[in-house]
């Protein structure tokens, strides 16, 4: 396929293939967490929480990082974040069957905890924004030896309320840290919403308080997100410190297969945001650019779909941890 | 009498208590329109409004301080931690403040607050949604530690916590929630904290319990009455201050003691009453003193067969309960 | 005597006479804290920590409240602020000497730990900025109750590094609660300095994160100091939310008397800080204005000597407490 | 063998792993310029930098976490809380994260940090420059507790420390750090964690203590070894894990037992050493297991009549182990 110049996104530099990928990846992220929700309703995962409406955030911020080079402190909604770094659905699935061979915890922890030692993605636990410190202390690391490796970690807007958000941040704008902290910013914290969160427009407006600079972005382009993540990398890698970036995304989900949002979340809000989906917009965007040709974002779903039921027949052929297991790695073995 | 659910029990105590005293307000992440995650304070809201039912910021430590400093000023705060395994971020707040406020200002201050969280595994909740943490704070002078089994102990333990002077810590075991009912009086009780209760009558061993693990102690003591053995079970409720009449009553009517609790056992309560029944009941005993617990790993993990593996059950406490009587 | 037009400070309203209390109230305070290093120096007093350099801030934002009516949360330093409310120097002395009788703490906490029901003064420990998370509780507890009390609180500049801080501002943002939050900064939290500390030029920038006023004032200045509280406790008594007034101070005494403060900061800096006194500035405005005439700083300060001349030889024939009473006051007693 | 007192052991300790490995860094409030409020750090910020003697802003859960963070990518930080009191804020990093983190990932990550905090009282420090808080974390798998009592433990317990690969705290009390005085040899060497030390031997009684009470102990035990008792003093060193073995082996060797702590009693160490000696030498006590140790009272307080009642004493201890003689 012929690149036209449109389709190279101008304050970028990214090229045609580079937006597929990026395409790609968001349908990955979208294709598999429907299955999770699936695998839900059939009372096969007893717990599944989503990046559905994340997926451009995650996929245009994770796309500025050097994989098993940078670290990053994700958080349970990034799904597609880990998905670019080199995760894959079958390491996501082993997981929400509660496998023997999850790569984030052996199943120890809930679905949706990530960790992977091989991709320096920094296994997390439930308590919301102690990343934060990981990420920053990663980062210090990085400082001591004068490696010009990032630190990147990312938490939902609520979550920025937590005292340790405040400690972080703060720690790495007077540390002059290479640190990149993603606020993905759906509007809820479960049923919370902003306005009773913080009394600032912005999650941005948070970084005031650190010296910081906080941007903006539009959550739903990920282009967007790239650039201004490319941006904060090249910052952080320079020594000049933190940034602090907040994407506006939606939630398109309820908070987790155990909640109801109808509750507390108008259904009108909801349809507009599902109006205006992530995925439909980038595949909107690159087929007006012809970056995407007339069936390859058919195709694309299609071979995401392929990938998942491939990784989901090895899963579940894939066997339980044994009871006993459970005694092991508490303590380093020797 | 009406039979309710543990968490009907609880819901029921806080509405009761807010319509009895204007003082009461309930406070933390969730607890507004959504009615909490397990819906504990369902109804709370629209029966309250908002000024009474506060949805806060997703901040631990400020849920439990503002409710200190509410508490200084003149309300009866109930404040939800909405999984004790979150409770963490705030430990500085109830250690180091609410534990101390009546003592660093010689009795000028006291601190009548709540803090409720669900704790307990076996609901698939992992690392993050299954803890035992109560002994950290039962550790700590100047808090009360209170752990329900039933709901008729549920509604009125947890209407003396809210009309205590003092703070409280009610742990609610999130499986009990449904698994759990029971006859709940209609008309207005409260059950006393620091007392235990003895829900099962036996003179060859005691058992002493908290949440849960009563019921299962319970149904493994029946299950071994059947060949001779007559266990009582000790319900401990509160777990700080420990009812010392109550434990050394039973551990030397019986001479054989068995606790069993949830938690691992290292520095535990169940590590205190063993030793209190060592210290008290020397002259008493006809075996060692047995704990059963969790094993000494972080949590409980997810993969349904390590859950199972970490968790007691009736079977499981049988098994040691004849080792036991055996002895 | 009479009082010109120019011994009203014209933004305030401030008269001549409540001009001279906040003199007198400072002159009680510096002569009493130092008196408290006398005893130190002595061996009869095992711990002193100073208000030292801190009284403009402290008089002038106390006078803005009701005492007794209005809540306050202070910390350590701010001996200055409990003279305003209505709390004596036996008080504290019966404290520094560790007597039965001190009513902060019946001797129990270390001097400096203030409280005093009576003036709803809450009771602090020593755990920096915890109290702002109270004082934010004693004004929900106003709001709910429809009362138009506010609450004040007090920490220093290194303390709003501290999660409570952001956990509190961001509660008493987001539910508009009548909370001044004073940042007494004096550059350094014991050897850290301000740099080290934040990024950020003003502590009071710290405010912007929550979408909340912040001030900063010239904490030597105590009628710009009132006239900073006055017009935060106006908003908050009108239920427009908290303000942070950050109130530029200097320490004037090492952190504390275990401190030796040399090895971290300058002298030439220490000896600027003196030059420019608070104490003597004021005292040269308000002679300048004829507020006090000459002779009238003497008598103040003799005065105050006399109070606590008076006061130490009260609190030293107090008795220590009883042993035993260590057992009580652990709950409530029926 | 040079004498260095207990602090400069502590300060030696760091020096020389620093000296030996460069992914040694110290961070904390006021380490830098000022070497720590009690000196541990002097002259450290000279020898080795600002970017390895880290002055970090007032934020103990970020000092804790961000040194969790810098573990996990390479270094052996070593967080100092500048009481431990003040650790509390660091709680949650502490006990959710640095001690699951190897669980959670199935052992992919590892956590090898030391927190270091001054704890104990009788240094008119009052309710918070005082407290004696190391039950709480011994009840967390996952985490390693260390508590020296002599200059040499001191040095010896914090290399190995440093070396390991798991969360170790490591709580030195302030009053020894200038009353206790040991010969340290120059050559490098390590004391194990997890193995206690018998400080001194004896057949009638075993005492168990740790930390400055230890001391204490073997003062008390020499009062009473004129009347023809001889105490056995062990020194637990590690809280958590416990020596099982050094515990059953003396507790069974004397029949009788005193667990000797500053911390008040209820759930804490002396909670667990009895419940193990309860459970593992029933048949081979004497008399009950007695425990000695703070009042119930949230802190020490610090007018000085208040603080000599909470403070334990050789004199108290040797009361203690009369009755105990007596039984
Ligand atoms: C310390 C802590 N408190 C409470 C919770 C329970 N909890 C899980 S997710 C969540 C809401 C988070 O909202 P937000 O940060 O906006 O992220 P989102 O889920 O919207 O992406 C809460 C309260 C938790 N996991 N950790
Ligand atoms: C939670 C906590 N951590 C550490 C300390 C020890 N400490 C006492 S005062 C202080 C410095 C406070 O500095 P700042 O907030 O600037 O107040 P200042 O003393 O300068 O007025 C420190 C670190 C403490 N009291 N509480
Ligand atoms: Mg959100
Ligand atoms: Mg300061």
């Amino acid at each position: 396929m012929a690149v036209a110049k449109t389709s190279r996104a101008p304050e970028t530099g990214l090229d045609a293939d580079a937006m597929r990928a990026m395409y790609r990846h968001m349908v990955r992220a979208r294709v598999l967490d429907e299955r999770l929700w699936v695998l839900n309703r059939q009372g096969r995962a007893p717990f599944v929480i989503s990046c559905q409406g994340h997926e451009a955030a995650q996929v245009g911020i994770a796309m500025a990082l050097r994989p098993g080079y940078d670290w990053v402190a994700p958080y349970y909604r990034d799904l597609a974040v880990t998905l670019v770094l080199g995760m894959t659905p079958l390491d996501h699935l082993l997981a929400t069957l509660a496998r023997a061979g999850d790569p984030n915890s052996g199943s120890r922890q809930m679905p949706a905890h990530y960790g992977c030692r091989r991709l320096n993605i920094i296994t997390g636990g439930s308590a919301v924004a102690t990343q934060v410190l990981h990420a920053c202390g990663a980062a210090l690391a990085a400082k001591v030896r004068g490696e010009d490796a990032v630190a990147l970690t990312a938490l939902g807007e609520g979550s920025t309320s937590e005292g340790d958000f405040h400690e972080g941040l703060n720690f790495a704008a007077v540390h002059s840290l290479p640190l990149i902290c993603v606020v993905e910013n759906n509007g809820f914290a479960i049923s919370v919403p902003w306005a009773k969160q913080s009394h600032t427009k912005d999650a941005a407006d948070r970084a005031k308080g650190y010296g910081m600079p906080g941007v903006v972005v539009d959550g739903g382009d990920p282009i967007a997100c790239y650039a201004a993540a490319r941006d904060a990398v090249e910052r952080a890698r320079r020594g000049k410190g933190p940034t602090l970036i907040e994407a506006k995304v939606a939630r398109l989900t309820p908070h987790s297969s155990d909640d109801d949002d109808r509750l507390y979340k108008r259904r009108e809000v909801l349809a507009d945001e599902k109006a205006h989906d992530c995925l439909l917009r980038f595949r909107t965007a690159l087929e007006e650019r012809s970056v995407l040709a007339p069936g390859d974002a058919e195709e694309i779903r299609a071979e995401a779909m392929r990938e998942v039921d491939k990784a989901l027949d090895e899963a579940e052929a894939a066997p339980l941890p044994a009871p006993e297991s459970a005694l092991l790695n508490v303590y380093a073995e020797d | 009498m009406p039979v309710k659910s543990y968490i009907e029990a609880i819901r029921e105590g806080m509405r009761d208590e807010m319509r009895r005293d204007e003082r009461v307000i309930v406070m933390g992440e969730d607890v507004g329109v959504k009615g909490g995650v397990f819906k504990a304070t369902d109804g709370l809201f629209t029966e309250f409004g908002e000024m009474r039912v506060i949805d806060t910021p997703l901040a631990e430590s400020a849920i439990v301080g503002v409710a200190i400093g509410a508490a200084i000023n003149g309300l009866r705060p109930i404040a939800e931690i909405q999984f004790q395994d979150f409770i963490m971020p705030a430990v500085d707040q109830i250690v180091s403040e609410a534990a101390k406020i009546r003592y660093r200002s010689n009795g000028d201050f006291g601190v009548p607050m709540v803090v409720r969280a669900p704790y307990g595994g076996g609901v698939h909740g992992a690392l993050y949604h299954s803890q035992s943490m109560e002994a950290m704070f039962c550790h700590i002078p100047g808090l009360k530690v209170v752990v329900p089994s039933t709901p008729y102990d549920a509604k009125g333990l947890l209407r003396s916590a809210i009309r205590d002077p003092d703070p409280v810590l009610y742990f609610e075991h999130k499986r009990a929630y449904r698994l759990i009912k029971g006859e709940v009086p209609e008309e207005e009780f409260t059950v006393p904290l620091g007392r235990a209760a003895t829900v099962r009558e036996g003179d060859d061993i005691a058992i002493f319990s908290y949440g849960l693990m009563t019921r299962f102690c319970v149904e493994a003591a029946d299950a071994i009455a059947a060949d001779g053995f007559d266990c009582a079970v000790v319900d401990l409720r509160t777990l700080r201050p420990l009812d010392l009449e109550a434990i050394v009553g039973a551990a030397r009517r019986c001479g054989k003691v068995l606790v069993v609790q949830e938690a691992n056992l290292a520095v535990s309560v169940a590590s205190e009453v063993a030793a209190i029944v060592a210290e008290e009941c020397f002259e008493y005993l006809d075996a060692p003193v047995m704990r059963l617990g969790g094993p000494e790993i972080p949590a409980v993990p997810f993969s349904p067969p390590l859950e199972e593996f970490y968790m007691l059950n009736p079977a499981k406490i049988e098994t040691r309960l004849r080792e036991l009587a055996a002895y």
